[in-house]
């Protein structure tokens, strides 16, 4: 039998000067059901909760409502109240009739107290419904995945490692070191960016607690926070890795070319190759696509070999094949970075045809010492060191037209950079940037920005470029000069064009295997903007640098960090306590037929095998079943099926259908 | 129509004296002349009692379901609508397709039995096979016959169109008066080949979803329920019309649904295959958004 | 009974049920509170933990019981709690709509608007709209279960308890 | 097929040669140019920087005559296709625009009278580049510059090709056999009106499109618009002569040249009337090589 116990709070005036709360009791007092009605002045106050205490022992109350503010608010206070009452908290319901009610029909006094009474005879009906919730609880695997081996990746696994934990770098090509280790120099120190990464790589691959799982894909996450299955390609070599010694004779041996993706496609590597000297693991793979040896087997061939002939330590493996296994994790760290913005859009820059407009991330390899130039600053065209440069700022960014409408924080300061690079390079060239804004917020940012207009002599300009075309061996770069209001025309000899920054282009996918949310650009989504920035809305699973959102090195290792701290927190812990609020389906309505397995955004829910007794035998069939821990009560399930096998706890359709009943009785 | 009757008594009695199947469903020539009516044969000598005629509108494949447990070897007859209904099943996984052997026929299309059982001189093909757009099966391990022509390439919506074109009030009364007429039999339910589960919420007494009285709101509540139910996964076939005894006009109703989800999500015509996810089993982010 | 208990009336007052989700439109119409923003006193706020979990058999069933005009409101597109909830809402919804348009329910009388948790202007903005339309449209007076609506020729048939 | 045929005023003037081989190859390709009965001045550079309003209706009418013929306007000249596609497009994005534009000029103007530029006719409804048996006389050995202007393909929504790197002139002088020489001016502007009213600002703006185009080591410019045409063939001698430099570029519209193509005498397509002298050169054409642009 419900006994239900109503509480009107007047939150001091906030609900009681609108809504009459004694008349709201006293006509809850004759609903059914209810045992016990009362106004009070504040209810959440420690007198407030006594009242509910004691109401509970005096009146034998087994359901309450508090009719107050928003149960955003309150919601918890109460139901730990209602269990000190020694009622289980799924016991109670709330009425919103301060933000709902009192707050927002002002001066409407009888409607305002005829709709708190509606409110409440709909919790009153829930909470008739309501059924007694315990939380679960499911333990924990004490070790990481990081997804990603830039510099966020590095970072957060160096983290994790250090405070004890086991955790594993997932990269997919064939070394850490991700996109910093292309890049020349740092702002604003200008220190090398391979001399302060390199020690990191080291320190990762020779750390107890890391290990390296490189040149793998992520194919499948299955699992919740604290248990989660992962499923891991890892690709073929063609190389095997215990053998071999690094010692790079194969590379220097191979005919094989293929276009250097790490030097920009500046150069060609060889067809086995490590991406760049410093590589980590130091040990080549064999790039099939570009082999002589798998290219001829295509044909029925079988050439060239040559790799395998010259390998010392007889490490070379032609056969090897990508490997898939599954490792179990705890949590997960999402650190997959971004990639260049292709300006090839813009038709104003030439469409990507002129061999000397060049993107940001060209220029750090053409500057770089270990470079395709060994440093020297030259155009790609004819090899010339260039006496004009003009750099673009926004290609890409800030612009929805064309590209992305978000700033992409980094391009001022590497466009600064790379300016004061080239005047240390070429005293002689000159180096025009035409920029929409400046935006250096950061620490020894705007000093840098303004040393690099007053001691290095670049020249800025406040404006947008309207076109680039060739002009013999010479591009002419036209744009206005805004500040001065006149068109500009600049001969150069080489452009720089600073590209945005983007997702990865498969981040979507890479989001919906790992099941978290991603924005419109592509950039996953972290929990709150403010107050949930590494985390995501899948909990175990956390964000770390660049796939987040556009970010620089310190912005990046600092987040790498906080994802590590909140990776540490959860794996300290031996039990994780779950939500009650799950879904369940009845195994004897449930006809089997899984359309609710598709439609559950955290997989919580498979089909599985049981067996019954039907027309004298016991016949095996299947049906669907939900995984609590996974399960994290959104509902979708529930409407996917049909016959209503799946019903959602504390929101079940008979609460639902009651809270709707009870508000239509009242009509006429 | 002879020659495909005698081919499939054939086929039937190969299959049972070979023991590759012990029972064979089919259609039976009943009392009248337009009854047909399912049967099952379990011997090579009532093979003699198959037909082929222009009244074998009846959906076979629901009765595999009352087979899944069963060790008997079961073939069965399948026209268009048939194997459609056999691959709805197959994808909501209330049968396994090599449990079975279908031997598909193609269909001219079957003759309206209300009409005739008015006693209409020229009876008409039903509606729903006037409008066939898929006669010849699309799901079969072997099939009878050559195959014809569909009798229309896309779907009639002219029936949709007319009460979309009422106004709100028009629209109430016309499906008050439809659904007033409704006894709540659950004969469409019962046909329908989307309306497999085992529990339906309709037989669920206690569920609170419906009372058990009978009136134009109730039989509403059932039938637009219905249709949603069914939406993006309804084959088309017609069965509910055929077998509504109050004449509701059902297949209206899914048909409207037929026509909103293929607007708006891209044409999916149900049991083609049983791979795809049913419409409102996915999303597309890119849906037409009228929400904002 | 037969006839209609519910007539148009001058003074008449809709009741408006909101299906909110939690994680935005309930929080919008919260921030619509805590910003004192003024709206009819016509709606009910039901909580639901995501729009996703608003069966529209909810909404017919209203229908039946005599309410006015039924909101679902959820987070935008892309910003559901659960990732992906809102995005099955909407392909339910925008079928749902046209069939309840198709069966009689006035247009305007449901809705589905996406309200996030920093919108509490659009809240009070959607539902004085809605309220709005529907003191226009009138009662409702289609699918209830104590209403039969006139008919010329269906009088003796009408089977209503 | 047939479309109403708005000249605009420049047709009739400077423009001339444009009307001529306009019209003349027009008939050759079974097209029907039918004129605007009572058209009116298209309000190009005046009208709309004035008033809104006028710089609107003004092509309106012009295409709500067309409109009552149910006909889509063929425009040679690209200031007036581009006010009028603006009219056009303004029309069909408010209800609001509509009606306020039919009760200025006093007749229905519902945007479906669609303003076309004559090159995207002759480029997409035609597709002259896939008849190559049409050509009489092909331009083998021809370099060419194609130059588009600013206005034909900009803004965006009133462009029919890309606003950056159009392609339409390019493929039909490329299907007409002429070498289509690479150059970054396709839509620099030519100064218009400014040669005229401040020659300062307007001459050098035209004398920069000569000098690339004499560097790309084209024969000619080819051009769609009759303004652009006045300022690189009228004031070409001007601007040599101030330098001391004998550019001998003729300019021709694209119209003139798909005449020679089909082996129309040159009076008949205007060619003599240029002020550069523009006979030389495409009478050439064909002589040597002949046998070898027939092949091709």
């Amino acid at each position: 039998m419900e006994r239900v116990g109503v509480f009107v709070c007047h939150c001091g005036s906030n609900i009681g000067s609108v809504v009459d709360c004694a008349k709201v009791a006293e006509e809850l007092r004759n609903y059914p059901n209810v045992v016990h009605s009362v106004d009070y002045k504040y209810m959440c106050s420690e007198p407030g909760q006594n009242l509910i205490k004691e109401a509970v022992k005096e009146h034998n109350l087994n359901r309450v409502v508090v009719c107050s503010c928003s149960p955003r608010m309150h919601e918890n206070t109460f139901r730990a109240c209602v269990a000190q009452a020694g009622l289980n908290p799924y016991m109670f319901e709330m009425a919103n009739i301060r933000e709902h009610c009192s707050w927002v029909h002002a001066g409407h006094n009888e409607e305002a107290t005829a709709k708190a009474i509606d409110l409440a005879k709909m919790a009153v009906a829930k909470v008739c419904k309501n059924k007694e919730l315990k939380k679960g609880h499911s333990p924990v695997t004490k070790r990481a995945l990081v997804v990603g081996g830039g510099i966020a990746g590095i970072q957060a696994a160096l983290d994790i490692a250090n405070n004890g934990y086991q955790v594993d770098i997932l990269e997919r090509t064939p070394s850490i070191g991700g996109k910093m280790a292309q890049i020349d120099k740092t702002f604003p120190t200008i220190d090398c960016s391979a001399c302060i990464l390199t020690p990191r790589m080291v320190e990762a691959s020779s750390h107890p607690n890391i290990k390296l799982i490189t040149f793998a894909e992520l194919e499948k996450v299955e699992g919740y926070v604290g248990n989660f299955d992962v499923t891991i390609r890892s690709k073929a070599r063609s190389v095997d890795m215990s053998k071999c010694t690094g010692c790079g004779t194969c590379m220097t041996k191979c005919p094989g070319k293929a276009d250097d993706e790490f030097n920009m496609n500046l150069q060609k590597r060889p067809a086995i190759y490590t991406p760049f000297p410093q590589a980590i693991p130091n040990k080549p793979v064999i790039d099939r696509e570009s082999c002589l040896k798998f290219k001829s087997r295509k044909d029925g061939k079988d050439v060239c070999g040559i790799c395998a002939k010259v390998c010392p330590a007889g490490a070379i493996d032609y056969e090897q094949e990508d490997e898939i296994f599954v490792e179990h994790y705890g949590a997960i760290v999402m650190a997959t970075g971004y990639d260049q913005f292709d300006h090839s859009v813009y038709g104003e820059y030439g469409y990507g045809k002129y061999p000397d407009v060049i993107s940001g991330l060209h220029f750090e390899r053409l500057v770089n010492a270990s470079g395709p130039t060994m440093g020297h600053i030259v155009r790609p065209s004819d090899h010339k060191e260039p006496k004009t440069v003009v750099m673009v700022k926004c290609v890409g960014s800030r612009d929805p037209e064309h590209g992305k409408s978000y700033c992409s924080r980094t391009c001022c300061m590497y466009s600064a950079k790379q300016a004061t690079l080239i005047r240390d390079h070429c005293p002689d060239t000159k180096v025009y940037i035409f920029y929409m804004d400046v935006r250096t917020p950061g620490k020894g940012y705007d000093e840098f920005y303004n040393r690099t207009r007053e001691e290095y002599g670049v020249e800025y300009i406040r404006g947008r470029v309207s076109k680039i075309y060739q002009d013999g061996e010479q591009l002419i770069v036209k744009g206005e000069d805004s500040l001065l209001g006149r068109p500009v025309e600049i001969l150069a000899d080489m452009v720089i064009l600073a590209d945005a920054m983007i997702p990865q282009n498969d981040a979507a996918k890479m989001a919906q295997i790992v099941g978290i949310g991603y924005d419109n650009d592509g950039w996953f989504t972290e929990a709150h903007a403010k107050l949930g920035p590494v985390e995501t809305h899948t909990a175990g699973i956390f964000l770390a640098g660049a796939c987040q959102g556009p970010k620089d090195i310190p912005d990046t290792v600092a987040q790498a960090g906080a994802a590590a701290v909140k990776v540490c927190g959860l794996l300290s812990k031996d039990q994780l306590e779950t939500d009650p609020c799950t879904s369940e389906i009845d195994p004897a309505l449930c006809a089997g037929c899984g359309h609710c397995v598709g439609v559950c955004p955290y997989k919580a829910i498979s089909l599985e095998t049981i067996e019954e007794r039907k027309a004298g035998k016991t016949i095996s069939r299947q049906v669907a079943k939900v995984n609590a821990s996974l399960c994290q009560g959104c509902g979708a399930c529930t409407v996917t099926c049909r016959s209503s096998a799946a019903n959602l706890n504390h929101f079940t359709n008979a609460q639902i259908l009651a809270e709707v009943d009870a508000l239509c009785q009242t009509i006429l | 129509m002879l020659e495909m009757q005698q081919e499939m008594r054939k086929v039937a009695k190969e299959l049972l004296e070979s023991g590759e199947a012990t029972v064979v469903i089919g259609w039976e020539k009943g009392a009248l002349p337009y009854q047909t009516s399912p049967v099952l044969i379990r011997s090579a000598e009532e093979t003699e009692k198959l037909v082929w005629d222009e009244y074998c509108q009846q959906n076979l494949s629901n009765y595999l379901i009352d087979f899944v447990y069963s060790d008997e070897k079961v073939a069965i007859f399948a026209k268009g609508c048939d194997t459609r209904a056999f691959n709805r099943l197959v994808q909501d996984k209330r049968i396994k397709a090599e449990q079975f052997t279908v031997i598909g026929v193609p269909c001219p299309g079957m003759k309206d039995r209300k009409q005739a059982a008015k006693g209409v001189a020229d009876v008409p093909l039903a509606k729903a096979c006037q409008e066939c757009r898929y006669p010849n099966p699309v799901y079969a391990n072997r099939t009878l016959g050559q195959p014809v022509t569909p009798r229309a390439t896309a779907p009639d919506y002219s029936d949709v169109e007319a009460i979309e074109a009422m106004s709100a009030d028009e629209k109430a009364k016309f499906w008050q008066e439809q659904y007033s007429k409704c006894i709540r039999c659950y004969a469409c339910r019962n046909v329908c080949p989307a309306c497999n589960c085992t529990n339906c919420i309709f037989d669920q007494s206690k569920s609170g979803w419906q009372s058990k009285d009978i009136n134009a709101s109730e039989n509403q509540f059932y039938g637009i329920t219905r249709a949603f139910h069914v939406a993006g996964r309804c084959i088309e076939c017609g069965q509910c019309d055929m077998v509504c005894p109050s004449d509701v006009p059902i297949m209206l109703m899914n048909k409207k649904a037929k026509k909103d989800l293929d607007q708006l999500f891209g044409q999916y015509d149900a049991g083609l295959e049983t791979e795809s996810l049913i419409p409102l089993g996915r999303y597309d982010v890119n849906d037409p958004e009228e929400f904002m | 009974m037969s006839n209609n208990p519910v007539e148009k009336t001058e003074n008449f007052e809709p009741k408006i049920l909101v299906f909110a989700c939690n994680w935005c439109t309930y929080a919008g119409a919260d921030l619509a509170g805590v910003s004192r923003l003024q709206y009819p006193p016509n709606v009910r706020v039901l909580r639901v933990p995501c729009s996703c979990r608003v069966n529209p058999q909810f909404v017919v069933r209203a229908f039946q019981r005599g309410i006015d005009g039924v909101l679902v409101a959820g987070c935008h597109p892309g910003d559901c709690h659960y990732t992906t909830g809102n995005y099955y809402t909407r392909r339910r919804f925008l079928l749902m709509t046209r069939m309840l348009e198709y069966v009689g329910i006035d247009s305007g009388r449901f809705q589905t608007r996406w309200i996030s948790g920093s919108e509490g202007p659009k809240f009070q903005e959607v539902v004085t709209e809605m309220t709005e339309i529907i003191r226009q449209l009138g009662p409702n007076q289609k699918l209830r279960d104590d209403v039969t609506i006139e008919m010329q020729d269906f009088e003796e048939e009408a089977v209503n308890e | 097929m047939e479309y109403a045929y708005y000249p605009g005023c420049s047709l009739d003037s400077t423009g001339i040669e444009f009307n001529l081989s306009t019209k003349a190859v027009a008939k050759a390709f079974g097209i029907q140019l039918v004129e605007i009965p009572d058209w009116n001045c298209c309000g190009a550079s005046a009208a709309h920087s004035t008033s809104h309003w006028l710089g609107l209706s003004l092509p309106a009418r012009n295409l709500a005559i067309a409109e009552a013929a149910g006909l889509d306007v063929a425009i040679p000249c690209a200031a007036c296709y581009a006010r009028s596609k603006r009219a056009e497009v303004e029309v069909c994005k408010s209800e609001e625009t509509r009606a306020k534009i039919e009760e200025i000029i006093g007749r229905p103007y519902k945007g479906e009278s669609k303003a076309r530029a004559l090159l995207d006719i002759f480029h997409r409804d035609l597709g002259v580049y896939t008849d190559k048996n049409a050509l009489k006389k092909p331009l083998a050995g021809l370099k060419v510059v194609t130059y588009y202007g600013c206005l034909m393909v900009r803004p965006v929504d009133t462009g029919f090709d890309d606003p950056e790197d159009p392609i339409s002139l390019d493929e039909i002088m490329t299907a007409l056999g002429a070498e289509v020489v690479p150059w970054g001016f396709k839509t620099e502007c030519c100064g218009a009106s400014l040669t005229a009213c401040r020659p300062e600002v307007g001459f050098p703006m035209t004398e920069k499109i000569l000098d690339a185009a004499k560097k790309s080591g084209a024969d000619c410019i080819v051009t769609a618009c009759p303004m652009c045409m006045a300022n690189l063939d009228m004031r070409q001698d001007q601007i040599g002569k101030a330098k001391n430099v004998h550019y001998d570029l003729p300019v021709y519209y694209f119209t003139e040249l798909l005449g020679v193509a089909l082996n129309m005498n040159n009076k008949e397509l205007g060619i003599p009337r240029h002020f550069v002298p523009a006979e030389a050169l495409v009478n050439k054409i064909g002589q040597a090589k002949t046998t070898e642009g027939g092949e091709a």
